[in-house]
């Protein structure tokens, strides 16, 4: 059984971390990878960097730019990755869009992350329809399971078929934004979780976009599976370095 | 084979909707009623009613005289630079404002490159009373400064694009972001024939009134609606678009793409994608776009920030791979000296992008009795500084 | 009464040539062949092509909604600033382009204001590959900078006028004295309907398509070729000469002649001819101008450099003095406003000339049938500067 | 007899000096007036100044405009002209545009000139045939001669209809040109000069423009009646004032 599905099935609200590949420093990657799981994250969104992530705000933008900076690339980052799994056990989703994928040969992409231990993929970019008809295949040949996003916006019919076609978690977006907009919830979000929740999916959610704190996680977790924080992250690494992980993530899961 | 898009959203391989799940609502609204209201009539007449009355359609098929002696063939020019504000662009900032309406939407938003898509994007939104925010690259505001002034005497917010290499592409981004941020009231008006689908085939469509134009100015002219070229300057490509639509199942009319080659086509400072792109995916859409073997998009570079794009659209990819079109690069210094050219052989000031169409002359030999037609894309207004400091004049 | 020139050259008391002998025998050949010339159905072919496939004529009669709506009556405006070079000024330099290559002339000389002319002209020039030298005021080459740029890629030389008020007074000076010390080679391109007879007749006849095409086109549109109103802002008055030129003589159509007030009519910085003026000669003609007591002309002051003329054409002193026209005074703000106005309205940029003929909406209440025809004398690229410092925008 | 006609007849070239009245100074235009007579000068044009002098080039345009700053008007020039007659003998004749006149009235201007001994009026802006249809009665009606001007472009048909209407001489331009323009004469000059030598006027000629030193006097002259001086006159004051006009014009007539 996939790592995610069997972490999905664990009795608890889950925590998932964003960051975003080589930053802030090229070779921090695996390091904060094995710091987060110490500290009690449940699941890793590893971002694979790219130069036009127009579905991210300024912050994790800026650690895109200076990842790629810094000499990341997907090889570099498979490479990184290779040994990951002698020392971390969580779940591990690659996040990234999709063109640096395509380069690479989707199917190389699935083959590789399947070697190294990577779980899922999480592609905002890569349409559910085009993921349906093209790469459906390739990726459960290699068992990675692909995640769907879904938004405020997204009617209950295609929440349904994306369900349908998920084989881990549904990635709610908690607002219909770019990462690192909205700062709290309001009744906008309760009523949107309330109707997800009443949907009755067979897929978990997670719900991801304007998670920062503890309280922001307790809102998005009375309903949904687990919480995804990645820009809060990200501002947390860039003031504080990846050393002090644990004065981050500590106060998130006991505040 | 055809040239034209299927009904999947593709030209050949290119084409698509490659969008972040946030922006599907819109896009899929806009693919689900984009031809049936295209197709109304009281749509038509409107967009027709202000294209004549408002832009000045139909725009003059001119026999460029002293040019055509010059090269020694037979030289038009289509005059998209007479249409108000100034360019082609204008013509689907028309239709898509008719769209946006019918659509019920409150708010616009448009990146831009040259700055006229900008200007012709907030000179509609002023026409109907709409709200308007133009994206701009930080470094296209520096020069193309008029342009940002219209915009801003038009009522437009200019919101400078800060990343990258602060240019088209990143505007691009930055409006897409907005409008992830904004899924509701906002309706996007793309300025070229890029983006997802249907944006592509929607932006081709309200350009193809230029050659639905030249076939019939040609035919009074010449006795046919048929010209041997047809040469347009390609940035996103929705002038060229515009230019080669009616023709493109026609293979006896041949195409002619002009592409920036910046300082040199392998200069490292170019934005020759025919040459120097590969397939992928850039703001929704699978097509040709200059990249690192990573997959990482490249800053491109031209002196004119209309071609100052690392893609181009999937139409024009597709004619491209098919080598329905021909494909050339222009360099910076040829595009500035045919555009210089132009003012002083014909008395037309053409924008730098269009420039790059006029070089062509200088790079290609045509028969006397070819009919080359040239889409005079833009006026030069708005690069008046860089045509100075470039010649010192 | 008529409205028109008689045989001696003159609109009833105003007119004439008051010129050196040293001008006598252009000025004659002039006079002796102008009309023979335009009646050449060669030269109507030729002037009529260009009109059409170079200028871009007819120019769009644009029925104003919004602003219609606002001010509760129908306007229409002319849209001369979609014309090549983008204002009235090219359909009469386009006229006396042919004009001089029909009387052998080589080396063409123009006066210019706001640029328009002077940019209209060295078009035209650069379509005929004729020599081009363009007088202009150094108050006026600083305040209308893009318009000098465009003169120098057309290959003119700007000559700076460094007398007087250094604007156009001071540059129609310079090109009379060019004229003057070359009689033999030179035609003098006037490019307002002033200066000694034909001049003002030859240059109401160039322009007076504007006012043939508003008939047609008001026809098609209201089924009337009668406007109520018709309204233009005057410099020397080529635009309004061009507006009004068909509706002279039927006086259902009331005319509407705006000037620059400046910094108020009576401030001691303004244009205003009609109030401010007396009779007298100036530039060659009889006609109202701002002098002293004494007869020397007053240095004029209007934010625009296309109306900072201390007179007008005789044919407006004549519809002044007659009663024939309104003629109404608009200041620097209250034009500025009206152009901010419409680019917000409309969509629409004025040149700021334009924009003192807009200003009349706020300044007189029209019924909510009457028939409004603006001209939109020019586009206003060239202001933008203007636009912005007074805006702070 | 008028002053003019007079001076005609004498049996020698004419000297003719023009300069414009209020310049340097505004209280120079008597002295000057003396002293040009006393140094043998023939004939004098006082300017008039006019804002926008379009027949001449910068000298005197420069003279022009300092005059107007200076304060000088039509009222103060025959205010200073009021007491000339007392000293000055030679013709005098007033060269100014036309549209102070036209101000001041065309009869007003006149008789005033016939009042303070005015001999005859150049107005390089009133064409022969509107002063020949509107103003030669009151032109004559006050005996003021009105000066024309040939140029080398007018027809052989023209110079003998100016002839006509002349009744003082004729101001032969030398050159197509604004004043102060040329320097020296050429061939073009020379076949001029012969050309209206040839057609035996009535009017003796006066040539002007050009003319600044004993050479092209000599040149001018050796078929005209007499010749004007006149930018290089105004140079000649700017740079060294009015007290030293003897320095200009001595060595014009004695070499
Ligand atoms: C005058 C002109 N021509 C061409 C272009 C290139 O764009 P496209 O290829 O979409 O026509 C631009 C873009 O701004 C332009 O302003
Ligand atoms: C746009 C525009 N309108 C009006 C004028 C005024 O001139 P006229 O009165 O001769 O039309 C000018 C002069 O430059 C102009 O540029």
């Amino acid at each position: 059984m996939n790592r995610i599905n069997k972490k999905l099935q664990e009795n608890k609200k889950l925590l998932s971390i964003y960051f975003t590949a080589g930053y802030p420093n090229l070779k921090d990657t695996v390091g904060i990878i094995e710091d987060l799981e110490k500290n009690g994250v449940d699941m890793i969104e590893i971002g694979l960097p790219f130069s036009d992530p127009l579905a991210d705000g300024p912050t994790i933008q800026a650690s895109s730019t200076q990842a790629l900076k810094n000499g990341m690339t997907t090889d570099v980052l498979f490479d990184q990755l290779q040994a990951v799994r002698k020392t971390v056990s969580i779940p591990l989703v690659i996040m990234g869009y999709f063109n640096p994928m395509l380069q690479y040969g989707v199917e190389a992409f699935c083959k590789k992350c399947a070697e190294v231990g990577i779980d899922g993929l999480i592609i905002p970019d890569l349409p559910v329809d085009v993921y349906n008809e093209q790469y459906k295949a390739v990726f459960e040949a290699y068992g990675i399971i692909n995640v769907f996003l879904i938004t405020p916006q997204t009617s209950d019919e295609r929440i349904r078929f994306i369900d349908s076609l998920s084989k881990g978690f549904i990635y709610m977006v908690s607002s219909a934004s770019v990462t690192g907009s909205s700062s709290g919830f309001g009744d906008a979000q309760t009523d949107y979780f309330e109707r997800i929740a009443n949907l009755e999916l067979e897929s978990p959610q997670i719900v991801g976009f304007g998670i920062s704190d503890h309280k922001t996680f307790t809102q998005a977790t009375t309903h949904a599976k687990g919480a995804i924080i990645g820009s809060a992250f990200i501002k947390h690494l860039t003031s504080n370095g990846p050393e002090n992980i644990n004065s981050f993530i500590s106060p998130l899961l006991r505040p | 084979m055809t040239y034209n898009i299927n009904d999947k959203g593709y030209y050949g391989e290119f084409g698509g909707a490659y969008i972040p799940e946030m922006l599907y609502p819109n896009v899929e609204e806009l693919r689900q009623n984009y031809l049936k209201v295209m197709a109304e009539p009281e749509f038509q007449e409107e967009f027709n009613a202000l294209l004549k009355d408002y832009v000045g359609r139909p725009s003059p098929l001119y026999f460029a005289k002293r040019l055509s002696e010059k090269y020694n063939t037979k030289i038009y020019l289509k005059r998209e630079d007479l249409n108000h504000t100034g360019a082609h662009k204008i013509n689907n900032t028309i239709g898509q404002i008719l769209m946006a309406k019918r659509l019920n939407k409150s708010r616009i938003i448009a990146e831009t490159g040259a700055g006229q898509h900008g200007v012709a994007t907030a000179t509609v939104c002023a026409l109907m009373g709409l709200e308007c925010i133009v994206y701009m690259g930080e470094v296209d505001i520096a020069r193309q400064a008029p342009n940002v002034a219209r915009m801003k005497m038009l009522g437009a917010k200019v919101v400078p694009a800060l990343s990258g290499s602060r240019t088209l592409k990143d505007a691009t981004n930055e409006a897409i972001r907005d409008w992830i941020n904004n899924p509701v009231d906002t309706h996007y008006i793309i300025g070229s024939v890029v983006g997802p689908h249907p944006y592509p085939d929607m932006v081709a469509r309200f350009q193809a009134i230029v050659s639905e134009e030249i076939q019939w100015q040609l035919k009074e002219k010449e006795g046919t609606t048929k010209p041997d070229y047809v040469v347009a300057c390609v940035g996103g490509g929705s002038n060229a678009a515009g230019v080669f639509y009616h023709f493109l199942e026609d293979t006896e009319v041949k195409l002619i793409a002009v592409e920036a080659a910046g300082k040199g086509v392998h200069s490292g400072e170019s934005a020759a994608t025919s040459i120097l792109g590969k397939e992928g995916i850039i703001h929704g859409s699978k097509t040709l776009l200059m990249q690192t073997p990573d997959g990482q998009i490249t800053e491109p570079y031209s002196i004119s920030a209309g071609l100052d794009y690392p893609g181009v659209g999937p139409m024009h990819a597709h004619l491209c791979k098919s080598g329905r079109a021909e494909f050339i690069a222009i360099t910076d210094d040829d595009a500035m000296t045919a555009g210089l050219d132009l003012c002083k052989m014909e008395g037309i000031i053409p924008a730098i992008e269009t420039s790059h169409a006029l070089a062509i002359f200088e790079h290609k030999k045509f028969q006397p009795d070819d009919i080359v037609v040239v889409s005079l894309s833009g006026r030069g207004d708005k690069d008046l500084d860089t045509y100075v400091k470039h010649f010192n004049l």
